[in-house]
């Protein structure tokens, strides 16, 4: 791994505390992001990679969540340990979050000029009417017309696509170097889904952001990014650059993945489908997690987990990669 | 069945609750084995030479009353009536709101408007000048107290089950009854209903004490329980300017009441998780 | 091939949130379904494609036109009258979680169409239920669980499962794989093509996903602003798209090959509220090729081999 | 806008004629004959009849209620039985107080309520939620007679810090406004804490977060706001609730307000006072839900007013 | 004719002896503070009937005759003298020169038949008209047929000429009684409606102002007709105090007196005080508690049954209730009454003789009802003697009720028994025909009346109106001896049962000082406000 990461995430393990005990919802995970590069993290519902996005934000509620082990280095700082008033300074500033539900993600009782600019006015010490100007110009920026008016409108009387553009103005505001956009597409319309795609590629290019996508959608991640990381049932299957792993995955779940998609199957035959559900993460046990719907499955599979190592051009976590 | 009772029991402060209320319900059917005195007694000796209630003793263990009464029994017989009143006055008003709620937000339209007015009226209507009238018409008493509580306290819980049940009727799964070709009785009683137990139980159990509270009221305007029957909200209400020179007299049927109310609000919080189907296999 | 159903002038007008207008959240639909027919109906949020499905079905009164089933008008069927008809027409939701009550067992849910229409004794309601259940592919310890137990996949089986165990002719389905992951929607969509098969069911078929509509349909409509723009064979309306509009919603999809990373056809803006529908042809203030006449004239279907879009200028693009 | 307030007021006029009516009627149905309360002991049979004529009492009952309502929209409230003076200027002068007292009891139960249930919310689960929601469970439990009592003896009597009685200054509003709000406060913390829940829950809050908000600012600027928005209804039926109250706390507390004047109406069964504190108070509670529905989409601007 | 001439220095010289028991002597200056749980609800002299009101229309208002501070003996006030003819028929009575409304107008002759008439005048609405049903022309003006009263001559601005239409003994009482005070024409008119909350009088107190549920304010009349009277510049009474409240206030020195009372709660606590030594003051008052039985229905109707009722009551244990306050009675009236019989000993507690009386009765078992007014101490008193008469086998239910409702119940003849307590019966002049005719005769023995037992004895009537015909002065001992003897035939039919004789205590502040009968004045309740004093006066 490069030493001139922006973001590296080592070893990543988050519990939760539940009724019944302990839970782990991601252990080991590891992945690192360049400046100006974007890494797709994809999964099923489940799978842990909102939890991890949030775990670099350290939004997640702490209890029940605890990081249990791993560093979150980002401009080599281990946010895994910072305090919140530490993370406070960072969060808005020099990392940005987008997330999936625009209608929701916003404050319904504020004005939209008076949420895009809460971050220049903690970080910038600005005081509104100094805000405003840069608001105007983010507006633009992320391609809302008419911005003067849109500032004094409240969230609901915005469209979905022009939500998730305010969502996206909130986190560029202070120009940080990260951007982490969870499922930024999902709750949008196919049309609307394009071009927020466009805006974050544009955007990405024009701000030099690294973009963190956390997406289900393997058709974005085909779309904008350079290096891809699957994720399934907390742990990391599956990395590498997007188009060796598109063209040749080695794990069988991402193999599934991507050929369970009607877009890829041939009409009137029966969809390829990878048999049984995702383990909830109490009914983890040894082994490999996916070793249950494996078809490819030895009986090595279901004891010992098998590491990220290198496969081909990429690296895998299985004990039995399709050659 | 079964399930929801084997949670509600690992549910220790509701079983706490549980069993207060059973304490409770016992005291109150057994007064006459227990209570050392008759509770409308009026002891010649109850009363000091000045007239002055007697402070709790071993032969009185809770004091007397400003009749010279002996107020431990008149709790225990009083649990009769404020147990009767809470439970009956209350759930008459829980029952009734909580359907003329469900009718009025699953039908909407005419019927709905009209119950919503209703309750928009009787929501301007001082409670006081109802209980004055009806306990005017008909014989003050008992029942009187039970009636007007009812008719006041159904209200509320109308209002709260009729926005509530708006919500759940735009439900999908209520849709999804009537794709089935289910009638209106059928979705009301077997989707909406069970869907508002939580609701009702916490109303149930939130409203014991401000039922034995408003009986008080009632006899702060002479139309609560006729005397010598005791009441706990009445007891107080008699002997509330004492509460300087016998404090007793107040605190002590305060605390019952007081204890009364927590213990149904323990049950109604354990009730309510247990009944919850989404809590199951958690617990 | 006579219609199993058919749709004739349908609209829905519903009061607007000022009060003052009129939304027409569907207007002047017409279509027909043959039996043993799949018929997709594909379009963005707010364009009306899950109010036609439950007008197809009277769960909404339809404002105007009428619904043959089986040549007989649902919608002017008294209430009693249409609650049996019921029975050969069911609808499968998009949010398996929303759908299923929570406080019922999966037994109970899926008893609940045969308590209805009271078909069966205790004991055969029981066994049906059963064999329901294996049928779905659930596993039988299922039934005396609660829905919150099961996952998105299950419980969209458990759904198919009600919706099925009253022996439909038809079945709606409304968006039945959009909440549901990539793994799972496939099983969840071969699950449903099996069942068609195995009890000659028809399907209504909405879905936002072109990609899906185009591997389970016969027939594909294409719906803006609460009217039909395309309608024909699914091969050739997503094939060889002719309406400008369903050329951008093909295009709009990302391509699973970062190899083929294609320019798409952007359309600008969002789509206009129902309440506040353009003049003309309502696509034209989004349609890259609109015209003057766009703007005054609504466009009439024009038909050309199978299929029919409306737009003045279709396949010109 | 418009049309919403008259569509609202028509209701309310609605509203208020079925209050006159109920009124109208229970009253009748009240065993106290107006004419010996009036004549008092030493009456003559002559003097009766008398006094029912100028009462009005020999008509038809639906006359009579034709009257008392041609009366009534004029402003005129009739006159007392006990005191044969007008009852509208009585009521009038008796208002102020019991405005001023239910206004101090709104600010006592929201300073006592937000910021317990604030609390709580945040602490949910641990220690501060339990004893915060078990204090508040108390005060919704504790009867308003001995808590006026008590909250005098300390704190006026025995501790001198405020005067025992009297009327006109802040330092006499405190206790009585305490003792009306206190049950509200407890109610509103409890309503206030799971609102809070349900607010903090939301994925606003978490954007909040993500833009490196301090705790505190996030509850009270993005939570706060949303989370008070079932109290601000509630804020409005507060006043039918505390018609009841006032009727206690203006006793123990010699507050001059119409809880006292309607006590003392039905001790001496004065029926045209008791009749005009009745619809008075029906167009407090009218005005207050009113006011409440007009408040809301100022705090929710997603409210539309309809 | 005879001419009877009080001297108003009479009263005076005795006032002037009183205070010199004391050790301070009376300043004048300073004001007192009275707190009352009721706002009044007028101070219209004509309309005011309950004993909050009155007591401030006795300080605002005079009438031709008043009684001696502390005591129930009448003299003249703002007559100067009077004269009866032989007959009884006619009296007349010559106004003092000097008096003055507080408006500054002297009072006139004319005012005084202004006053009666408007006393009379149903238009008034005054619960007090019918006391002067014997002034000639009093039916045409209660009729509603006439305006002026044709019994009353004003042949000067000084004399007033009443013509009566039978002699009547009460007749100069009626002149001290609220209903007769004077009020000046031109302000009754000026303030309409609003007269009852604007009061201008001749008395010994101006009115200042009243803010409603508040307070009322008085001050000195300077100007009054007696020199030297009053000694307070200024009474505030404050209303809306609860007593409980009160004594607080009172204990930390913030009011004078509290009006109601003293509360049962703290009124063993207070007594035991040595401190409250010379605070408390204790006196009788014109008033019985008592038990009326509706003797029209069974099983009143039976002597027998009602004798054991009046047998059944323990009465010491309800005057130890009500922590000795009172006295047990044994007859209807007031020992404090004339009239009043010490040999008559009414009914002694006899349970066993009750049961026996019952069992001789016949009437099997008693169900009945007990109405109570719902004010402390009165269902206290009800449950007692509910418990008492459970003992000898009557089963009583209580009613417990506004006031006005047991008034109403009581007067409607619904109510078999009612408990008298807090509604009736305190004397409106010390004269016993005022404990008769309106209770326990035929005229209050109607529907609306107060006559609750409905008890109508025809003999007795005749014999009550012929001894209140008895109006020579020679004749005053042999009329009270006839109404004794009425009394005690009352007591044996026992339509009633006497429960007991409320006392009064008076709790005041150490500031004030006077003669402790002023504390406990019998007419002007609580307190005669005229002749008390602040020690603290400069």
């Amino acid at each position: 791994m490069s030493e001139h990461a922006l973001l590296r995430v080592e070893g990543l393990t988050v519990g939760f505390n539940t009724e019944q005990g302990p839970v782990r919802v991601t252990e080991d995970v590891s992945f690192e992001l360049k400046p100006g590069h974007t890494l797709g993290l994809v999964g099923e519902s489940g799978c842990g990679k909102s939890v991890t996005a949030q775990t670099i934000m350290r939004l997640l509620p702490s209890p029940p969540s605890r990081i249990d082990a791993g560093r979150i280095l980002f401009e080599g700082k281990d946010l895994a340990t910072a305090s919140q008033r530490e993370m406070q300074k960072i969060r808005g500033d020099r990392i940005g979050m987008v997330f999936q539900e625009p209608m929701t993600s916003l404050n319904p009782t504020l004005r939209i000029g008076e949420q895009i600019a809460e971050p220049l006015m903690l970080h910038r010490g600005m005081k509104r009417a100094q805000a405003d100007e840069e608001v105007i110009k983010v507006l633009k920026q992320v391609g809302i017309g008419n911005a003067e008016r849109r500032l004094l409108q409240y969230p609901h009387e915005l469209s979905g696509g022009l939500r998730q553009r305010v969502m996206i103005a909130i986190a560029i505001i202070c120009k940080p170097q990260l951007l982490i956009a969870d499922e930024p597409t999902t709750a949008l319309d196919v049309t609307i889904q394009a071009q927020i795609m466009e805006l974050l590629k544009t955007l990405q290019k024009d701000l030099g952001l690294a973009v963190l996508l956390i997406t289900h959608d393997l058709g974005m991640v085909a779309e904008m990014c350079e290096t891809i990381a699957v994720m399934y049932a907390g742990r990391i299957v599956e990395a590498g650059r997007t188009v060796n792993v598109f063209a040749k995955p080695h794990h069988p779940y991402t193999y599934g993945l991507l050929n369970s998609s009607p877009r890829r199957a041939k009409k009137g035959q029966r969809l390829p489908s990878i048999p049984g559900l995702v383990p909830p993460p109490d009914a983890r046990g040894g082994g490999c997690s996916f070793a249950a719907r494996c078809s490819n499955a030895l009986e090595r599979c279901r004891t010992e987990t098998p590491p990220l190592v290198p496969q081909g051009n990429d690296a895998a976590a299985c004990w039995n990669p399709i050659p | 069945m079964g399930d929801t009772w084997k949670r509600f029991h690992c549910d220790r402060l509701a079983m706490a609750g549980l069993v207060t209320i059973v304490v409770f319900a016992m005291a109150a059917i057994f007064a006459p084995v227990i209570a050392p005195y008759n509770p409308s007694e009026q002891f010649f000796d109850g009363l000091t030479l000045e007239g002055s209630p007697l402070p709790p003793s071993w032969r009185f263990w809770f004091g007397t009353d400003t009749n010279g009464r002996d107020q431990f029994s008149r709790l225990l017989y009083g649990a009769r009536t404020s147990l009767l009143i809470g439970i009956v006055a209350n759930g008459i008003a829980v029952a009734v709101g909580a359907a003329l709620g469900l009718v009025a937000g699953y039908l909407r339209g005419w019927t709905g408007a009209a119950i919503m007015r209703l309750t928009d009226l009787m929501m301007a209507f001082p409670p006081l000048l109802l209980a004055i009238a009806l306990a005017a018409i008909l014989k003050p008493g008992l029942n009187i107290v039970i009636l007007v509580i009812a008719l006041v306290n159904w209200v509320q819980i109308a209002r709260v089950i009729y926005t509530e049940t708006v919500a759940l009727s735009e439900r999908e799964y209520i849709e999804a009854a009537r794709a089935l070709g289910a009638g209106n009785l059928r979705i009301l009683l077997r989707h909406l209903l069970p869907h508002l137990i939580p609701t009702v139980i916490v109303y149930a159990t939130l409203g014991i004490a401000t039922t034995v509270l408003l009986e008080a009221m009632l006899s702060f305007l002479g139309r609560g329980v006729q005397p010598p029957t005791p009441a706990w909200g009445m007891m107080i209400f008699e002997s509330q300017s004492y509460f300087l020179n016998a404090p007793w007299l107040v605190f002590i049927p305060g605390a019952a009441i007081l204890i009364l109310a927590l213990a149904f609000n323990l049950v109604g919080d354990g009730l309510r998780d247990a009944l919850d189907p989404t809590q199951r296999g958690r617990g | 091939m006579t219609a199993l159903l058919e749709a004739r002038g349908i609209s829905k007008f519903f009061p607007s949130r000022d009060g003052k207008g009129v939304v027409r959240a569907v207007n002047d639909v017409s279509l027909s379904l043959a039996t043993g027919e799949t018929l997709g109906i594909v379009g963005e949020s707010g364009c009306g494609k899950s109010t036609l499905a439950r007008m197809l079905m009277r769960l909404i009164e339809p404002s105007e036109g009428q619904v043959l089933f089986e040549d007989e008008d649902l919608v002017s069927l008294p209430k009693s009258a249409m609650r049996q008809r019921r029975r050969d027409i069911q609808i499968v939701f998009q949010d398996p979680y929303a759908s299923l009550d929570p406080r019922m067992t999966i037994a109970q849910i899926i008893a609940e169409p045969l308590d209805i229409h009271g078909i069966g004794a205790k004991a055969e309601r029981a066994a049906k239920v059963r064999e329901l259940i294996a049928l779905v592919g659930l596993d039988p310890s299922a039934a005396q669980r609660y829905p919150h137990e099961f996952s998105g996949g299950q419980r969209q089986r458990i759904g198919i499962a009600r919706a099925i165990a009253l022996e439909p002719k038809l079945v709606v389905l409304d968006e039945p794989v959009s909440a549901l992951d990539v793994s799972i929607q496939s099983q969840v969509l071969n699950l449903l093509d099996d069942l068609k098969t195995r009890l000659k069911l028809s399907y209504i078929f909405i879905s936002h996903d072109l990609s899906v509509v185009q591997h389970v349909s016969d027939r594909v409509a294409v719906m803006y602003l609460g009217r039909i723009v395309e309608e024909g064979p699914a091969d050739t309306v997503l094939g060889a798209p002719r309406h400008p509009y369903t050329q951008a919603l093909i295009s709009a999809i990302p391509e699973i090959d970062p190899t083929k990373r294609k320019a798409h056809v952007l359309l600008t803006g969002d789509p206009p509220n129902p309440e506040n529908i353009p003049q003309g042809c309502p696509f034209h203030p989004r349609c890259p090729i609109a015209q003057e006449l766009c703007r005054v004239e609504i466009p009439a279907f024009v038909t050309s081999g199978g299929s029919r879009a409306r737009c003045h200028f279709a396949g010109r693009a | 806008m418009l049309r919403y307030l008259a569509k609202r007021l028509a209701a309310s006029v609605l509203i208020l004629l079925g209050v006159s009516i109920v009124t109208f009627g229970l009253t009748f149905m009240i065993p106290a004959d107006p004419v010996t309360m009036i004549a008092g002991r030493n009456s003559t049979p002559q003097m009766r009849e008398q006094i029912r004529v100028q009462l009005g009492l020999d008509k038809p009952i639906p006359e009579q209620y034709a009257r008392y309502l041609g009366r009534l929209v004029t402003g005129d409230l009739g006159i007392s039985y006990a005191r044969k003076s007008e009852v509208a200027p009585l009521v009038a002068s008796r208002l102020p107080p019991t405005l001023l007292l239910m206004l101090g009891a709104i600010i006592a139960e929201l300073m006592i309520g937000l910021p317990a249930g604030i609390y709580a919310a945040t602490r949910r689960g641990r220690f501060g939620d339990k004893a915060a929601m078990t204090l508040s469970f108390l005060s919704v439990s504790t009867p308003q007679f001995v808590l006026g009592l008590t909250l005098l003896y300390l704190f006026a009597y025995l501790w001198n810090w405020f005067p025992l009685g009297g009327y006109g200054k802040i330092s006499n509003l405190i206790l009585p406004a305490l003792t009306l709000g206190l049950a509200g406060g407890g109610w509103y913390s409890r309503m206030m804490r799971s609102s809070m829940i349900e607010v903090l829950r939301n994925d606003y809050i978490r954007t909040a977060r993500a833009k490196g908000m301090s705790e505190w600012r996030v509850v009270m600027k993005h939570g706060f706001r949303n989370a008070i928005l079932p109290i601000v209804a509630m804020i409005g039926l507060d006043v039918g609730i505390f018609m009841s109250g006032v009727v206690v706390v203006e006793n123990v507390f010699g507050w001059p307000g119409i809880g006292q004047l309607m006590w003392q109406a039905i001790q001496s069964l004065d029926i045209p006072v008791i009749m005009g504190v009745t619809i008075v108070a029906a167009c407090f509670i009218v005005l207050g839900n009113l006011i409440a529905d007009l408040v809301s989409p100022l705090i929710d601007p997603r409210i539309r007013l309809r | 004719m005879k001419k009877l001439l009080f001297s108003a220095v009479a009263a005076l010289t005795l006032m002037a002896a009183a205070p010199l028991a004391m050790a301070d002597a009376p300043k004048q200056g300073g004001q007192a503070i009275i707190t009352f749980n009721n706002d009044l609800t007028t101070l219209d002299p004509q309309v005011g009937y309950d004993w909050q009101n009155w007591s401030v229309i006795k300080s605002i208002f005079d009438g031709l005759m008043d009684y001696k501070p502390g005591t129930t003996e009448l003299e003249p006030d703002l007559a100067e003298s009077y004269t009866v003819s032989d007959d009884g028929l006619t009296y007349t009575f010559t106004l003092r020169d000097g008096v003055k409304f507080h408006n500054g107008r002297p009072m006139t002759s004319s005012d005084v038949k202004y006053s009666f008439e408007r006393a009379v005048n149903p238009a008034t609405q005054s619960p007090g008209g019918g006391y002067f049903g014997m002034i000639a022309g009093y039916d045409d003006v209660a009729g509603g047929k006439a305006t002026t009263l044709s019994g009353i001559e004003t042949p000067d601005d000084k004399t007033v000429i009443f013509k009566l239409t039978r002699p009547d003994a009460t007749f100069l009482h009626l002149m001290a009684i609220n209903f007769g005070y004077v009020v000046p024409k031109e302000e009754v008119e000026k303030a309409g409606a609003d007269w009852g909350k604007n009061p201008v009088g001749t008395g010994a107190f101006k009115f200042v102002e009243w803010v409603p549920g508040q307070s009322i304010k008085l001050e000195r009349n300077k100007d009054y007709y007696k020199p030297n009277t009053p000694y307070l510049d200024a009474i505030t009474f404050e209303f809306g105090q609860d007593p409980t409240v009160a004594v607080l206030r009172l204990k930390k020195g913030e009011i004078d007196i509290v009006g109601d009372g003293i509360p049962p709660a703290q009124f063993a606590e207070l007594t035991a005080d040595p401190a409250n030594k010379d605070l408390i003051v204790v006196g009788d008052q014109l008033q019985t508690g008592y038990v009326t039985m509706n003797v029209t229905q069974p099983p009143f109707d039976n002597i027998k049954v009602r004798q054991a009722v009046n047998m059944a009551i323990n009465k010491d244990r309800i005057v130890r209730l009500i922590n000795n306050r009172a006295a047990p009675a044994n007859q209807p009236l007031p020992p404090a009454m004339p009239g009043y019989n010490p040999d008559n000993k009414g009914f002694a507690y006899d349970p066993e003789g009750a049961k026996k009386l019952l069992a001789e009765a016949g009437v099997g078992e008693i169900n009945t009802e007990l109405y109570v007014m719902n004010v402390d101490p009165n269902p206290r008193i009800a449950q007692a003697i509910q418990q008492d008469l459970a003992a000898v086998g009557i089963k009583a239910e209580i009613r417990s009720l506004a006031q006005a409702e047991v008034i109403a119940a009581g007067g409607s003849g619904k109510a078999p028994m009612v408990w008298s307590g807090g509604m009736a019966w305190i004397a409106d002049f010390p004269d016993p025909a005022n404990f008769y005719y309106g209770i326990l005769g035929c005229a209050g023995a109607v529907e609306g009346g107060w006559n609750w037992s409905r008890y109508c004895n025809k003999a007795l009537d005749e014999r009550a109106a012929k001894a209140d015909s008895m109006v020579k002065d020679d004749q005053k001992d042999a009329r009270i001896s006839e109404w004794k003897a009425i009394f005690d035939d009352v007591t044996k039919e026992a339509a009633w049962a006497p429960v007991f004789n409320e006392k009064r205590f008076t709790y005041h502040s150490d500031r004030l000082g006077g003669d402790p009968a002023l504390f406990t004045d019998p007419i002007h309740i609580p307190v005669n406000y005229d002749y008390i004093y602040a020690k603290d006066a400069q």
